[in-house]
């Protein structure tokens, strides 16, 4: 069912989710976007080369989507209830905004321009020093300057690393719940070959303990917990 | 002179946009009279026909020519070219016009990517500004009034469906439990 | 658009006299049409109470403010060239001060914002000066000698931590970035 047709290149996870929607002719609605969770997914998949760090970004959204799938598969372990505004609400409000930049677009490109008057720039009659550009104001302005500048670029690397751990093991656990009703942690972790992939399992279980109210069963401290697929 | 006679005159001499605090201060009166002046010098210039019209970015106002008079006007003054937006900044800056001032993270929900550098790279082109509030933490952004003038829109009221998409305080209520 | 508007768009950004013949030249109709439009103008504009007006010297036409408005005019332009710098204004002198000479592109690159109006307001008030570089096809900013005196600074290698932050390494990276 993963189409393969190639999308238009997309801005962020917000415009991809929109383009597939629109692909399969779907009103925004949360079942459209449970639709289309597998394929956001594979695209997630191809992000990782060029574009790591926008992955934080998809993540985010990937996360509210594998919520979102999972409560239609099992309808019957969420409680109806109003848990604010959805993603599909977030995706609409979006959609409004993509709309009307193709009109200030349109507007950008009819070349009307107004302008203002060159006043001929008037010389003052003898030297004023302002009374706020003091050495002490340079040097006080240039400190918080050079604070700025911090370079705000690229995630460090080791976020990245992070989230793309993050990231597989959201998906592996997708994948599980998917598969089976029950799993156990220790299941989970079968494959962990250190203790920042513990970490990282624990993370990403609590990730969907949160988005997808999954439960998790402990019968005693320290004993294994049963994750039930919800 | 009246107070409209001296704020024609300086928004004429002023050649770029004045805050209303500014025109205030210049005129030494009070507030209430200024925004009078003002409507009445908005209904004196902007109808279609007028050479001269006033734009009005939130509480910034500039006097400049009619965008559809823009070939004349470009036969003394260098003509300014728009240049492209690339879809990043069309999507930002379409956000920006229509819910500004918003802060980073509201924009950064809306659009459900990071920021930052597309920020930092529209208002390095001029077209959008960051507003330090010292009542909120945190800084909000806007479209300049030169924004405005290359869009040949006299008030961001003007542009298509402003009263919907300026939903702001519904964005905010939308996204704060997040 | 109306040879009225049109008119009335370059008197306003011109901003100085135009003759009769480059009128009727750049607006591309029969005189007795200019004619009639500045007639039609000269109604418009010259009323007591109007803040701009319509001079004609003999066939030359110039809009300027209103004299009877001078105080006004004066008191914002004294507000420009005197009183205290904006933040916006005083970082940019900083910057040309620290890291002067430089270029506009690199000035902005600094600041993350346009800072095309902020330096032609610094060179009014004799802050910073433009140098053009035969070498160079840009021209370079620097701050001028007056306002040095003024300072008490004999060298901008005397300002408070100059070798530091004259070549931070967040300054060079930006360059390097950009």
């Amino acid at each position: 069912m993963i189409s393969a047709v190639k999308l238009e290149k997309f801005e962020g996870p917000l415009d991809l989710l929109l383009q597939l929607v629109e692909l399969e002719k779907m009103n925004i609605s949360e079942i459209a976007l449970s639709e289309v969770t597998d394929q956001f997914l594979l695209y997630l998949n191809k992000l990782e080369g060029n574009r790591s760090e926008e992955l934080a970004d998809f993540l985010v959204i990937a996360t509210k989507l594998v919520y979102l799938k999972s409560r239609t598969l099992l309808p019957y372990l969420y409680p109806e209830e109003d848990d604010g505004p959805s993603l599909a609400d977030q995706l609409k409000l979006y959609k409004q905004y993509i709309e009307a930049s193709k009109k200030i677009l349109i507007l950008w490109e009819q070349n009307r321009i107004a302008y203002g008057r060159i006043e001929p720039p008037v010389k003052p009659d003898g030297f004023v020093l302002p009374g706020n550009a003091q050495t002490t104001d340079l040097h006080r302005s240039m400190l918080a300057l050079v604070a700025r500048l911090r370079p705000i670029s690229a995630l460090p690397t080791a976020t990245i690393d992070h989230t793309i751990s993050v990231k597989h093991k959201i998906e592996s656990i997708y994948n599980l719940v998917k598969s089976r009703r029950h799993l156990n942690f220790k299941d989970l972790l079968a494959s962990a070959y250190n203790r920042t992939e513990v970490i990282i399992s624990f993370l990403a279980l609590l990730e969907l303990v949160k988005d997808s109210k999954a439960s998790v069963h402990q019968k005693d401290a320290y004993s294994d917990m049963e994750v039930r697929a919800v | 002179m009246t107070t409209l006679s001296r704020l024609e005159t300086i928004l004429f001499v002023a050649s770029k946009p004045l805050s209303f605090k500014k025109i205030a201060k210049v005129l030494n009166v009070p507030s209430e009279e200024i925004g009078g002046a003002l409507e009445t010098l908005l209904t004196k210039y902007n109808t279609p026909e007028s050479g001269i019209i006033l734009v009005q970015n939130n509480d910034e106002w500039q006097m400049v020519s009619n965008p559809d008079n823009r070939e004349a006007a470009e036969n003394f003054l260098k003509a300014e070219v728009s240049g492209e937006l690339t879809r990043p900044q069309l999507e930002t800056l379409t956000v920006v016009s229509y819910c500004g001032p918003i802060t980073k993270p509201e924009l950064e929900t809306l659009r459900g990517v990071n920021c930052s550098l597309i920020l930092r790279n529209l208002m390095m082109r001029g077209l959008v500004k960051e507003h330090e509030d010292p009542t909120n933490l945190l800084p909000t952004y806007e479209v300049t009034t030169d924004y405005l003038r290359h869009l040949g829109v006299n008030n961001l009221r003007d542009l298509p469906d402003y009263d919907t998409l300026h939903a702001h305080q519904n964005i905010t209520q939308a996204f704060e439990q997040k």
